[in-house]
């Protein structure tokens, strides 16, 4: 539109010379976004591409490629202390992710509901409990079990000793922290006025719970899941320090193979890794596709939107 | 219709209510107790006793420890860390700050995929991660090609510090960018056009209005990749060349290479002291002048 | 009883005794923060009332929980559940009471029937208009059969044409299913199309109560008369009053003489008390100062100058400057279309006539 | 007492001596990555019915011990270096041998025995031995490296920021203290404040603290010297690229290292345990063993059975010359000022 | 030139061809979802016609950014900048052209003093209510003395009481300031009181435009007689037509014969052609059946029973049920009181009169 009874004002003026050059900087600094994220992503698979073809590789030591063979992910398979590496790997990593989130949730439930000082020391601690070096909480926590164990064990003639229950409880400490820094979160931002209306609707504060809050909260949780997998899965300083007889998992495998450098083997047994996590991220991202389209898509983007929705 | 009596069955819904409180904070608390608390204890413990002969801990109250933290050659490390997680952090923020925004100016559906994308390099092992580093920066490979690049032939990435500043920032990117991406993604954009409205260029309204916007993502990014890096030491150690020795190395030692249990904790302690301190302070200089505005740090 | 709300020292709801006779439409009217939606919460069991206690159905319902109250709530944002479509969103309060699968259907189609969205069981709550969202929260809250429905500005957030017609679907509704309806808005006009009887709240006390005639020509104090319609006030003492037929007589500070109706009827003011005299804008008349009629007994005048005169399509609205009574805002009906209107303009000295029978003294 | 079938010894030979008691059907081995070969496991588990034959790695002594002193339970053999012996004894953490159950111990040279770590050869059966000495491209450094001086000289000079070293405080101080022809289990300040000047001084030069992966710094030519131990030896050497790598042991004299065979205190398997212990030293087994970690044998009946090159490999085993050069190591760890020394030699590296 | 504007395949806005003049006040006005904000979002410069081209004070302004475009906003929600207290949100604009501190204190004062919030610098913007922060928003557009202040639903979000002050107010301040305001609604009766010319949209096309008596009293179609204020529409067929005078006879399909007005001067309507017939309630008279006046020409008038009465206290709105003209809604002023009115209740026959003169013939 035109409003030719104006006197031109300055600005506009400048507006119209600046035009072009205007023009492109939007172009210039989109495509600066574009470049600096095409970048740090390839920042970020870099490794990961060089991981997947140097398990290709014939020669031993994983620096030099010589040539390709796919031997070593037989051999991978093949290896016994790999094959148990992984099981434990699992059997920590699943039940620490399910305590861990089962715990951290209610534990942010119950903070709603708690005296001022409660919570704060609450915070405190979860604030601590990350804080603190892993070597650190690591030992301290190798020489409680071990002193207790053998108090125990002294006195009842029990043989507790250390094993992947042991891993499991030393993981959970900092992944009760994550998940319930995330649900937290997330509750802080829930619409209070869902609940009121469920309970207006006669819903008791349990079937609430389960048909109002939990829904709500589920992005949070599920990432809160995740989160905990991988950190127990690929744990090291912790794990060495308060695993037991057979309780060796991946990462401590590695290391000891380390010792002799990085193998193909190690890069083949990584590998196989990823695919089996990605495996898994690809049906918890269907079942969760599949779960919005039937919720109503309240998270887009399935697992990936969930955790982009925290913290 | 509401039932009669209504006076004791609020008195029992109350009674329950607590209840329930309790059981659903009790295993979380439990376990802050006796794998938290208990552990710091045994630390604080330690941290007065002396080395048994063959290594670990003998009972007894000495303060040397604390006394030998103030050692030039215990405090190098000290101010080594603190530099390099500095930088790191900052580092963190100059790559994951476009990145952040980046995302969260996309598309609703891209979203998701580029926050799954910055997922999946962690869920392969940190140390194998690591030593692929090894490779790329090798001078065989990259270092190598820098090298050519400015006719340095003994020039190297691996064994500096740089080394470990990128490690630390790959490492721990993720960690910075899910708190930014988050603000800036729930960030009223009517804001920035507000601003645009009132004269102000794309740089001048960045600087003034959506980075003070995302300062609670900020300050918590900064704090998650902080941490950690002061404690960190197969960085170092591997992409380091053991060159670079920060915070996390000497616990290291003193904890496994020296078995000086006692000597390690006072370590232990004196960090956790004083990242405890910065980080409130931090938190405490950022929010000055946020009334009631307070950010959160987790 | 009185009961009585207060949040920390802030005393939201005062001493307040009410109670609503069955299958009637009641109207919170006030401005915003006077306590409508506490009052509300109290009903419904959001809030424990701080003083005093509320019946339902003859029955004290302290302490017990919302979802034991058979009372439900139109919440002001909706909140449909974002996770249910429609049909699941309406369903829900019956499902909480264990109704047969089949059952459910059957009503919930019949509630979404009733508020006419039938076909849109499948639909996600956010892929529907403000207005149908609203429909939705109502069905849902219906679908219960509660002894009281709660709504709590469910209007607000519509755009005017689309308001207007839900006030008219709301208030058919209402007495199509017979049930109570407490119905909180800010809106004046609102409350006067749809409520049986107007709840008028002021810093958390009841002003008045009562039919929309009553509170419109009858209102008891200063601030009633304000808040509904506009009151042209003149500062005045009462010189005379018959406490038998309620009239009095008012001198006015600027020497004007009113006689009219002292509008609450418990009122025993002594002669001499400072008062309002309220004369509605509907009630006076504008005509050129050369040619308007002689004064007449029964009758009030003031002369003034047009200050602003504004079209409002259906009406014009004057503003009238005049030395006794400040300016006077007067609304004549443009019965004649917008020609006519063009008698008079800003400027021109006129007269403002209106019957006796339109003054209204107000006391407090 | 060992009585009976000599070196006559069939692969099946450890069943000559069935040890006491019956043997239970696991084992749990605490030990360092790939340092048993498999096949012997495999033969072994067949050979004694020992169904669940449990091998858990540690990536350094320290790692062990630390277990061990927290109180870690439930393994029934580790695999310390012998230094750290004498701390395990006092801890209490491991079980005196009877050798009536390890017959085939008799194998073993006698000069591994009675060492300082263990006077009275009471505690560990000898694993293998290996020697901290310098390893070189011999086509990249073409001069002659026979000594830690000529070491020293050269990473200062010529291959400066082309050095490795082992990060492992032990063995690095024994370059010092030799060229002082001291002890290199030397706690005395003297001695130790001048090796800290020589320290201090190579620290500028060094391209890497690096017990892990030095051969792959070798390997890609980023490094050509190091300090370092006879590991990584065979496999450079298989490799065309890096066949050209060289081992020495230092003519002022090293450090030998032993790995040795130690039974936990409470070791829930103990038949089991000796049965591997007598059965890992027989001569073709132990023979296995060699050819597959590459570190020389203290059996000398194994020799019989070791493939040929690597018996004539002297960096596998040293000439009886050298080998006289050489001295155990004793636990030092414990010594502030070596501790102090190490801290700054790290910190004087970043440079 | 003509601006049209599409998202993907949602046509916005369409083809439109407007100029404003200097000083003056215009409303958009239309249903939601009808390219009212698209076309301020153009004008302001957060989006780029798809076709056509903008001009401001003469100059084309395609691919100008907000930010060199001296024209400024006030946003439906405000858009404070929450981490600035007042006086650094009204500084803002003058920050970015490097006003001097103590000029940019002394003209924040000025702007705080216009919207009447002096006082309030130090203040939080949450501290405030919404028409404080409403105020703020002003202020901080206005500092900037753009040549052309868009305003988008500003008031959307205030009780009807503060809109109704808020209205007055911002008309007063354009008066004022003399700066042209453009201004975006959805409430016919906030355009018609505040603006000089309305601009109706639907579809992303203007309607018509025009002053408010204009609109109201010569609506050209069905869509604007029936968005600004109530049209009681007739079906009918035209019979006769004098485009000089524009006069214009109906033969209504229930067999009423009307003469009226064809409001679109432009249209040529063949005879014959359906039409509508909209008159405006306040033009009707109701009056008892039995005592009403005799027919008179140059009116029309029907029969019907009152089929609903409801008091909206300045007027009183019935619905009356004809066979010929379907439901008429008529709306009486309560010039007498509420008194007055209950002459005729539901179910009472009546009839309904009007004079021709309010007949408007809409053909499209
Ligand atoms: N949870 C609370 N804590 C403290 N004060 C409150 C709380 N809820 C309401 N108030 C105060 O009580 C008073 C009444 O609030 P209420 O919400 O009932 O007003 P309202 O009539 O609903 O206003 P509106 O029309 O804006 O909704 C207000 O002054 C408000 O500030
Ligand atoms: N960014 C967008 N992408 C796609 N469609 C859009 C976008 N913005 C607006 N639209 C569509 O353009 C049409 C006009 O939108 P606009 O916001 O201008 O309407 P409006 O008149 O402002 O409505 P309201 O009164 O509700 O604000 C609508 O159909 C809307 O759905
Ligand atoms: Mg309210
Ligand atoms: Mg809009």
């Amino acid at each position: 539109m035109s409003a030719p009874a104006i006197p031109v004002a300055g600005p506009v003026r400048a507006g119209g010379r600046t035009k072009a050059k205007v023009d492109r900087w939007n172009t210039v600094v989109e495509a600066w976004l574009r470049g600096h994220s095409a970048i740090v992503y390839a920042f970020l698979y870099l490794p990961i591409v060089i991981v997947v073809l140097f398990s290709f590789n014939a020669n031993r030591l994983a620096t030099i490629w010589t040539g390709f063979t796919t031997d070593w992910y037989s051999i991978a398979l093949k290896d016994e202390v790999v094959l148990s590496a992984l099981r434990n790997s699992f059997s920590v990593a699943l039940p620490n992710a399910i305590l861990a989130t089962l715990i951290g949730t209610a534990a942010a439930l119950g903070l709603q509901r708690v005296p001022k000082p409660v919570r704060i020391v609450f915070d405190a601690l979860t604030y601590v409990s990350i804080i603190v070096p892993e070597v650190v909480i690591a030992l301290s926590t190798l020489v409680l079990f071990a002193s207790g164990f053998s108090f125990i064990n002294d006195l009842t003639g029990l043989r507790l000793q250390l094993g992947i229950p042991t891993i499991v409880a030393a993981h959970m400490l900092f992944n009760i922290s994550i998940v319930l820094l995330l649900v937290r979160a997330r509750l802080s931002g829930m619409d209070r006025t869902l609940v009121e209306a469920s309970f207006d609707l006669y819903a008791s504060p349990w079937r609430t719970f389960r048909q109002i809050t939990f829904p709500q909260l589920l992005p949070a949780i599920v990432a809160g899941f995740l989160l905990a997998f991988t950190f127990s899965f690929d744990d090291y300083v912790i794990t060495s320090f308060v695993s037991g007889p057979g309780s060796s998992t991946l990462p401590i495998f590695i290391f000891g193979q380390v010792k002799r450098g990085v193998t193909p083997e190690t890069n083949a047994v990584a590998t196989m890794m990823l695919f089996v996590t990605l495996a898994l991220l690809a049906v918890g991202q269907l079942a969760l596709a599949r779960g919005a389209r039937r919720t109503g898509g309240v998270q887009q983007g399935g697992m990936a939107g969930m955790i982009a929705q925290q913290r | 219709m509401a039932e009669t009596a209504p006076a004791d069955r609020a008195g029992g819904r109350r009674g329950r209510s607590a209840l329930l409180t309790t059981a659903l904070v009790f295993p979380a608390g439990l376990w802050y107790v006796a794998l938290l608390v208990a552990p710091l204890l045994i630390v604080v413990v330690f941290s007065f006793g002396t080395r048994a002969t063959n290594g670990g801990y003998e009972p007894g109250f000495v303060l040397d420890n604390y006394t030998r933290l103030l050692q030039p050659q215990r405090i190098e490390p000290f101010i080594t860390s603190l530099w390099m997680a500095i930088a790191g952090t900052i580092g963190c923020l100059l790559v994951g700050l476009p990145l952040a925004y980046f995302i969260a100016t996309r598309a609703r559906r891209r979203k998701g995929l580029f926050i799954l994308l910055l997922v999946i390099p962690f869920w392969t092992s940190f140390l194998i991660r690591t030593y692929a580093w090894l490779i790329v920066l090798g001078r065989e490979n990259l270092g190598g090609l820098i090298g050519d690049l400015i006719g340095d032939p003994d020039f190297r990435i691996l064994g500096t510090p740089l080394a470990v500043l990128l490690g630390l920032v790959y490492g721990y990117l993720p960690l910075m960018v899910f708190p930014l991406y988050v603000t800036l993604e729930r960030m009223d954009r009517t804001l920035v056009e507000a601003s645009k409205d009132l004269g102000a260029a794309r740089w001048a309204t960045f600087r003034q209005v959506t980075l003070p916007i995302a300062l609670p993502g900020l300050i918590t990014g900064s704090i998650l990749v902080f941490i950690p890096m002061m404690g960190e030491y197969v960085i170092p150690s591997i992409l380091g060349y053991g060159r670079t020795f920060l915070m996390g190395n000497a616990l290291v030692d003193a904890f496994i290479q020296t078995r000086n249990w006692p000597f390690g904790s006072a370590m232990a302690v004196g960090l956790i002291l004083v990242m405890l301190v910065t980080i409130t302070l931090y938190v405490w200089f950022v929010n000055r002048g946020r009334h009631g505005r307070d950010v959160s740090v987790l | 009883m009185d009961v009585t709300k207060r949040f920390g020292d802030v005393t939201a709801v005062d001493a307040m005794r009410l109670s609503v006779a069955r299958g009637a439409f009641y109207s919170f009217l006030g401005p915003s923060g006077c306590g409508k939606t506490t009052t509300l919460r109290m009903i419904a069991g959001f809030e424990q009332p701080t003083a005093g206690e509320i019946y339902l159905a003859g029955e004290p319902v302290a302490g017990v929980p919302p979802y034991h109250r058979n009372v439900n709530t139109v919440f002001q944002n909706y909140a449909l559940f974002p996770h249910m479509n429609v049909a699941q969103n309406v369903g829900y309060g019956l499902r909480q009471r264990g109704t047969t699968k089949a059952d459910e259907t059957r009503r919930v189609g019949e509630a979404l029937e009733l508020v006419r969205l039938s076909g849109y069981e499948r639909r996600r709550t956010w892929e529907l208009s403000g207005g149908q969202q609203q429909r939705v929260a109502l069905a849902r809250a219906l679908i219960n059969h509660p002894t009281v429905l709660l709504l709590d500005e469910p209007l607000g957030a519509l755009d005017l044409k689309l308001r207007k017609e839900m006030q008219l679907e709301l208030k058919a509704l209402q007495q199509e299913v017979g049930i109570t309806f407490v119905y909180v808005t800010h809106d004046q006009e609102e409350a006067l199309t749809m409520s049986d009887t107007i709840v008028v709240m002021h810093h958390g006390r009841i002003q008045q109560q009562g039919g929309p005639s009553d509170l419109y020509e009858r209102p008891v104090n200063r601030f009633v008369a304000n808040f509904i319609g506009v009151s042209n006030p003149i500062d005045g003492k009462l010189v005379e009053h018959d406490p038998a037929t309620g009239r009095g007589v008012v001198q006015t500070d600027r020497g004007l003489r009113l006689t009219g109706l002292v509008t609450d009827p418990d009122a025993r003011p002594a002669p001499g008390t400072g008062v309002i005299v309220a004369v509605r804008p509907e009630r006076l008349r504008v005509e050129p100062a050369g040619h308007a009629a002689p004064p007449a007994d029964g009758e009030s005048r003031v002369e003034g100058r047009i200050h602003q005169g504004t079209y409002l399509g259906d009406q014009t609205e004057y503003r009238v400057a005049t030395d006794v009574a400040g300016e006077m805002v007067v609304r004549r009906q443009n019965a004649a279309g917008a020609a006519a209107i063009m008698g008079v303009g800003p400027g021109d000295p006129v007269v403002v006539r209106w019957e006796d029978s339109a003054n209204l003294i107000l006391v407090a | 007492s060992s009585g009976g079938g000599g070196g006559t010894a069939a692969p099946s030979g450890g069943s000559e001596f069935p040890p006491a008691g019956d043997i239970e059907k696991q084992l749990f081995m605490y030990n360092w990555s790939d340092y048993v070969n498999p096949d012997n496991m495999a033969a072994f588990q067949a050979e004694f019915g020992v169904e669940k034959f449990q091998y858990d790695t540690f990536a350094n002594n320290e790692e062990l011990l630390a277990k061990l002193q927290a109180g870690a339970t439930g393994y029934d053999i580790a695999c310390p270096t012998a230094e750290y012996v004498p701390a395990m004894v006092e801890g209490g953490y491991i079980q005196k041998l009877n050798w009536e159950r390890i017959p085939n111990q008799k194998y073993i040279n006698a000069a591994f025995k009675k060492q300082g770590w263990d006077p009275n050869d009471e505690w560990q059966l000898p694993k293998d031995f290996g020697t901290t000495g310098i390893l070189y491209r011999s086509k990249l450094v073409t001069e002659p490296v026979t000594s830690w001086q000529e070491f020293l000289d050269l990473a200062k000079g010529k291959y400066s920021g082309k050095v490795v070293l082992v990060d492992s405080m032990g063995d690095v101080f024994v370059m010092p203290l030799k060229m002082l022809g001291k002890s290199l289990n030397s706690v005395d300040k003297a001695d130790l404040d001048e090796a800290r000047k020589i320290l201090l001084d190579l620290a500028p030069h060094v391209l890497a603290l690096d017990s892990d992966t030095y051969q792959d710094k070798l390997a890609s030519e980023e490094a050509v010297l190091c300090l370092g131990w006879t590991g990584p030896i065979l496999e450079l050497r298989a490799n065309p690229d890096t066949a050209d790598i060289k081992y020495v042991v230092p003519s002022e004299g090293s450090l030998y290292w032993l790995d040795t065979w130690v039974l936990i205190a409470d070791a829930p398997n103990p038949n089991a345990a000796y049965a591997w212990l007598n059965y890992v030293h027989d001569p073709e087994v132990q023979a296995a063993e060699t050819n597959f970690t590459g570190y020389g044998t203290p059996n000398d009946e194994a020799k019989k059975f070791i493939d040929a090159e690597v018996l004539a490999d002297p960096a596998i085993f040293p000439p009886d010359d050298v080998m006289s050069s050489l001295e155990g190591a004793v636990d030092t760890s414990g010594n502030e000022q070596r501790i102090d020394i190490w801290q700054e030699f790290k910190s004087a590296i970043g440079g």
